[in-house]
């Protein structure tokens, strides 16, 4: 789950963390307030789940109140990557002397955290690791034992911080390992950590992202969740416990378990893809999904006004094709949809479940025996739509 | 021959009396494998289809002597079962469950590394040695006996491959599925290199996907180390960037891990990548 | 430094261990208003960093709050094992039906936490180890990870706790460890942990050490201080950075460095013991003292009314002997000594130091060659004093 | 010979921009000790006579190769400082500072286990070979070489019986002080063993106190695997129950750790075990 700005900036402080002054609005009105509170120039910042706001026009700097509440009302509404801007953040504009990269990460290869943090902040680590990888400072951390003092002195060293910065800096990294470890964060990163004129340290932008599989011990945070960027077809998914992910394409897919999804979806792509066609979705309905579910999952893909057709792939392990296609019954009855729908059955009690769709003689129902045939005949279905 | 479990394998499902531990324990049994005992704290004492139910593991390890150990117990409590398995002395750890927070698995790594316990998965489908047993949930009917070993990141893909091999009358040495989670106790090339010493596995079947870098690796290995053929797939060619297939892992993130990159460094480190992997017995041939 | 039983007490129930309803009194009257508050049959125990105040007539049941306040004031004042009860606890009386021991502590060998426990609680655990030691569950905790859940299934298992307290144990265990953990303790002992009548558990009695080299983290422990049964020449000394402790013989020792001290005392009991006459202190002055520390460790020495001469003796290795002398004549003449004192200085710069008390010409004062000299010497000088 | 350092090791000395630090650090190089550098955070790039001062443990160790650490910050940062050494290669710490909460300590010493460096103390005088090297604090002119081993639990005691064994001619191979701490990073019979093990010591004494059962420990090893003679002096039989006589180790707890227990438990292991110190030198003859 990502936090917005604001909201990381926040769990920064209360980690000890500096941050600039500065509230969030939802109201050019509210922007031009805030502004006015802080005194001075302010920096107008669209908050939104996306990489490049900057670029889009959606950070401005404003001298004053007023020109606070024009940019605000210019970002609020703004567009950015398909997501809409709803809220943006009003800070006090810090005098910038020097700007630092700090982040820490799971480091999936080592199963350890890494912490990574440069002197050349403000661009992206990927543009960083592309521009100056040399000019990183890598530092894992031990899981179970956490960022040790000595760790710290070696990262503030070897960055070659000016040592008047090294107190503040010190206490910044221990604050911000407190952060990413008692949130369950899989990335808490500062960028840029700023040395302002006065020499002092302030923490400009940041970005948290919670591990969701740990949401269920950090209610504070999963409070926080602003889903008004999720597709609402995403969001019900979630709230019924499937994972579903929209993409551009007209077949609907759905499948059980993550990998042969995506593989299906793959397929669809490999087969379509010389006529425009590919998959409209990701769908995992999981091992023991019920008839419930199915329908569920299959309103959720039908909902997709570009889908053309629908591809079910099941293969049956624990998973019991004759339940399967028990459920594509009961979920067929209770959406009743208009396009033709490919089912292959493989596996567990794979002879029932065909039987079982067989005998139903419903209109629009396509089988197949193997994957390939399965994803060849859904893209067939979709060219004879058009 | 095999690796990781056999015939021999003295098997503790954690969790036995739960319905996912004991549904799987049944099938377990049925297809031959050894298991001795369960585990489940408060229900020491109990009885699961003849077989003894302990408190916990020390417990177990003491009465009945084992080798493997199957977490199948929910995600608040298997990190601590791990654990568990591994201070009671326990060398190869098999991890069913998905949903385990990633920090508590980085710990859990480090201490099994301290420990000399090996881990597989966690959110894995387990172990199959064909014809011997299996530890995990993979299907009894989607594979043989015979010398390809298979090694996945996937459940139900890794049965559409074995199936599709099955079909065509190529069986298996071991199928190893290590799971889509981002941090796992053992890789694709801690798997290569046990393939590539099993003299009972001639030729090795490895299934990808987006995400991480675990398939550079095992590209790397196979062009320095591997005398035995590789074939492979990499699912998630067609996933966005940014966004998280399913597994907690799947995910292509700052233009990292993404299906066509890995796919290039296996082809270029040898192995034969299948566009489609019902194409797999095809490069096996 | 210990905590107090009412102390331990209140530490273990901020970690969520249930005790006792109950309050400390100084006064008779004051415990007898809490009695009354309290209602039905009470407890009243001394409080004093002893063992055995039980069997001293220390801890008293009361049915009524009249009978609390007889017996608080039997117990206040009473003397137990040379320390005098300022304090009692009126504790609401259990309906004991289990006594379980439960501790955790340094085990020095392992140079891991050690936890230890019994269902045969009440009794301590020596008397436990030599009576039931097959009845202890022991348990090493790795100091870096901490107690885990698996091992406090085990410890429950393993003891035979009856399943129905197994939830209520396993979260005082994980209280217990995290409070010894928290609060630097070098021993967190709840004994008895009581099963009353209704099932539930209550720590009917506690005990915390805590870590004196920890002190400078704990400060809400540190302010809990009780010194109202230290003697007063061990708190002057204490405040001035000097380890002393008092005994029963007639020779005063300073000396630097603790092995040192130890072993100048066997000295002088070796020698004096069949004369009766032995060690009147340990006094370790440290390293680098000064004069003016001299002085206040001579002025502690010689408060006890018993010590008959002072036996110096200086072993100096970063200690410069000269610096010694210096500080000894600063003493001396600050202090005005009418007892002998004999001064043995070895090591660096010792014929330096030699030299400087001999000129200094002053009465009383016998010089030694050697630890056995001056041993010997001092003994003699207490029988001539006799 | 001798044993854990010699001319040839080479020290760096954690904190040696300090007082403590500073001033020890010049007398082990006037003794002859191969100090090659020291490490003070925040003052990496400054010389201390002649030798480099580094900001970090993993720079000085890249710069200046060393095999040995002497740690003399104060209590507060001397856990971290340790750990510092351990995790820069160090394979041999010897720490002078008192006061470290035990808490700390049983962390620092798991953690050097795991890395498999050996700790010496805390709160010890620190090593001394005579002749060849010293790191610590035990001064200069306690003893000669020779082929006499000490292992002792305190400073002052230590010099003593090195100075009364130096006035009858006898010299030492290795002194070592442990530290009176009640969790130490080596014990007496690590040291034991060491000098069992090593040609150029052909007796040793050991200097021992009440608290704990190290000697209990030592006088069972002696016992079993030594063939040297051992003379013993344990300090504290004048010591009342219950008190703690300076060294945070030195306690009789429970009845445990007395001297008599201690005394007894030697000289039924076979060590010859002196009433006063001084006669050690007889015992060694």
């Amino acid at each position: 789950m990502k936090l917005h700005e604001y909201q990381s900036k926040a769990l920064f402080q209360e980690y000890g963390i500096p941050i600039p002054q500065g509230r969030v609005a939802e109201t050019s009105r509210e922007a031009g307030a805030i502004a006015a509170e802080l005194g001075g120039t302010v920096v107008v910042k669209a908050q939104v789940h996306v990489g490049g706001r900057g670029k889009a026009g959606g950070v401005k700097v404003a001298r004053d109140a007023a020109a606070a509440e024009r940019h605000a009302q210019a970002i609020l509404g703004m567009n950015i990557k398909g997501l809409t801007v709803e809220k943006v953040l009003i800070d006090e504009a810090a005098d910038i002397q020097q700007e630092i990269y700090l982040a820490i990460t799971n480091d999936r290869s080592a199963g350890q955290p890494l912490l990574m943090t440069s002197m050349q902040g403000g661009m992206d680590i990927e543009e960083l690791n592309r521009t100056r990888p040399d000019a990183i400072i890598r530092e894992h951390i031990d899981p179970i034992l956490g960022l040790q003092p000595y760790q710290m002195t070696y990262i503030a060293s070897a960055m070659r911080l000016p040592r008047a910065h090294w107190r503040s800096f010190l206490k910044i990294l221990s604050g911000l390992y407190a952060c990413y470890n008692k949130s369950d964060a899989e990335l808490a990163e500062i960028n840029p950590l700023v040395i302002t004129g006065a020499g002092a340290l302030l923490a400009v932008d940041g970005k948290v992202i919670i591990d969701d599989n740990a949401l269920y011990r950090q209610p504070a945070l999963t409070a926080q969740r602003d889903s008004s960027d999720e597709p609402e077809s995403e969001r019900l998914a979630r709230e019924a416990g499937i994972t579903y992910i929209k993409l551009e394409g007209q077949i609907g897919c759905m499948v059980n378990g993550a990998g042969l999804a995506m593989t299906t979806m793959d397929m669809t792509k490999l087969y379509g893809e010389a006529h425009g066609i590919g998959p409209a979705n990701f769908l995992d309905i999981g091992g023991g999904a019920t008839p419930e579910q199915v329908a569920t999952a299959l309103s959720i893909i039908l909902s997709d006004a570009n889908v053309k057709a629908v591809l079910f792939n099941i293969f049956g392990g624990i998973t019991r094709c004759d339940e399967v296609a028990r459920g594509i019954l009961t979920a067929y009855n209770a959406v009743q949809p208009e396009v033709p729908m490919v089912i292959r059955l493989q596996g567990t009690n794979a002879a029932e479940g065909k039987k079982i769709i067989s005998e139903a003689q419903l209109p629009h129902l396509i089988s197949a025996e193997t994957l390939t045939e399965a994803a060849q005949r859904a893209v067939a279905a979709v060219q004879e739509s058009a | 021959m095999s690796i990781l479990i056999d015939r021999n394998s003295k098997v503790l499902v954690q969790g036995i009396t739960g319905r996912q531990g004991g549904f799987h324990a049944r099938l377990m049994m049925e297809y031959g494998t050894n298991v001795v005992g369960g585990v489940t704290p408060g229900k020491g004492g109990e009885w699961f289809d003849g077989k003894p139910v302990f408190d916990t593991m020390r417990a177990a390890v003491k009465t009945k002597y084992a080798d493997v150990s199957l977490v199948t117990v929910p995600a608040r409590f298997a990190a601590d079962a791990i654990m568990e398995a591994a201070d009671a002395g326990i060398k190869l750890v098999i991890c069913l469950t998905e949903h385990i927070p990633v920090a508590d698995m980085m710990r859990v790594l480090a201490f099994c590394r301290q420990r000399g316990t090996r881990l597989i998965g966690p959110n894995c489908p387990g172990v199959m040695t064909p014809g011997e047993a299996k530890v995990g949930i993979i299907p009894a009917m989607v594979a043989l006996p015979g010398d390809v070993g298979v090694v996945s990141k996937s459940g139900t893909l890794t049965y559409e491959v074995g199936f599709a091999m099955k079909n065509r009358g190529i069986g298996n040495s071991t199928i190893v599925g290590i799971g889509g989670d981002p941090v796992i106790g053992t890789t694709f090339v801690d798997i290569l290199e046990m393939f590539e010493n099993d003299p009972d596995t001639k030729k090795v079947a490895l299934l990808g996907e987006i995400g991480g870098s675990a398939e550079i690796a095992a590209a790397d290995y196979i062009k320095t180390s591997m005398t035995k053929p590789v074939a492979a797939f990499i699912a998630g060619r067609s996933a966005p960037p940014g966004k998280r297939m399913g597994h907690a892992g799947a995910i292509v993130d700052g233009g990292e891990g993404s299906a066509d990159e890995k796919i290039q460094a296996l082809e270029a480190a040898g192995a034969r990548v299948a566009a489609n992997p019902e194409e797999i017995p095809d490069l096996l041939s």
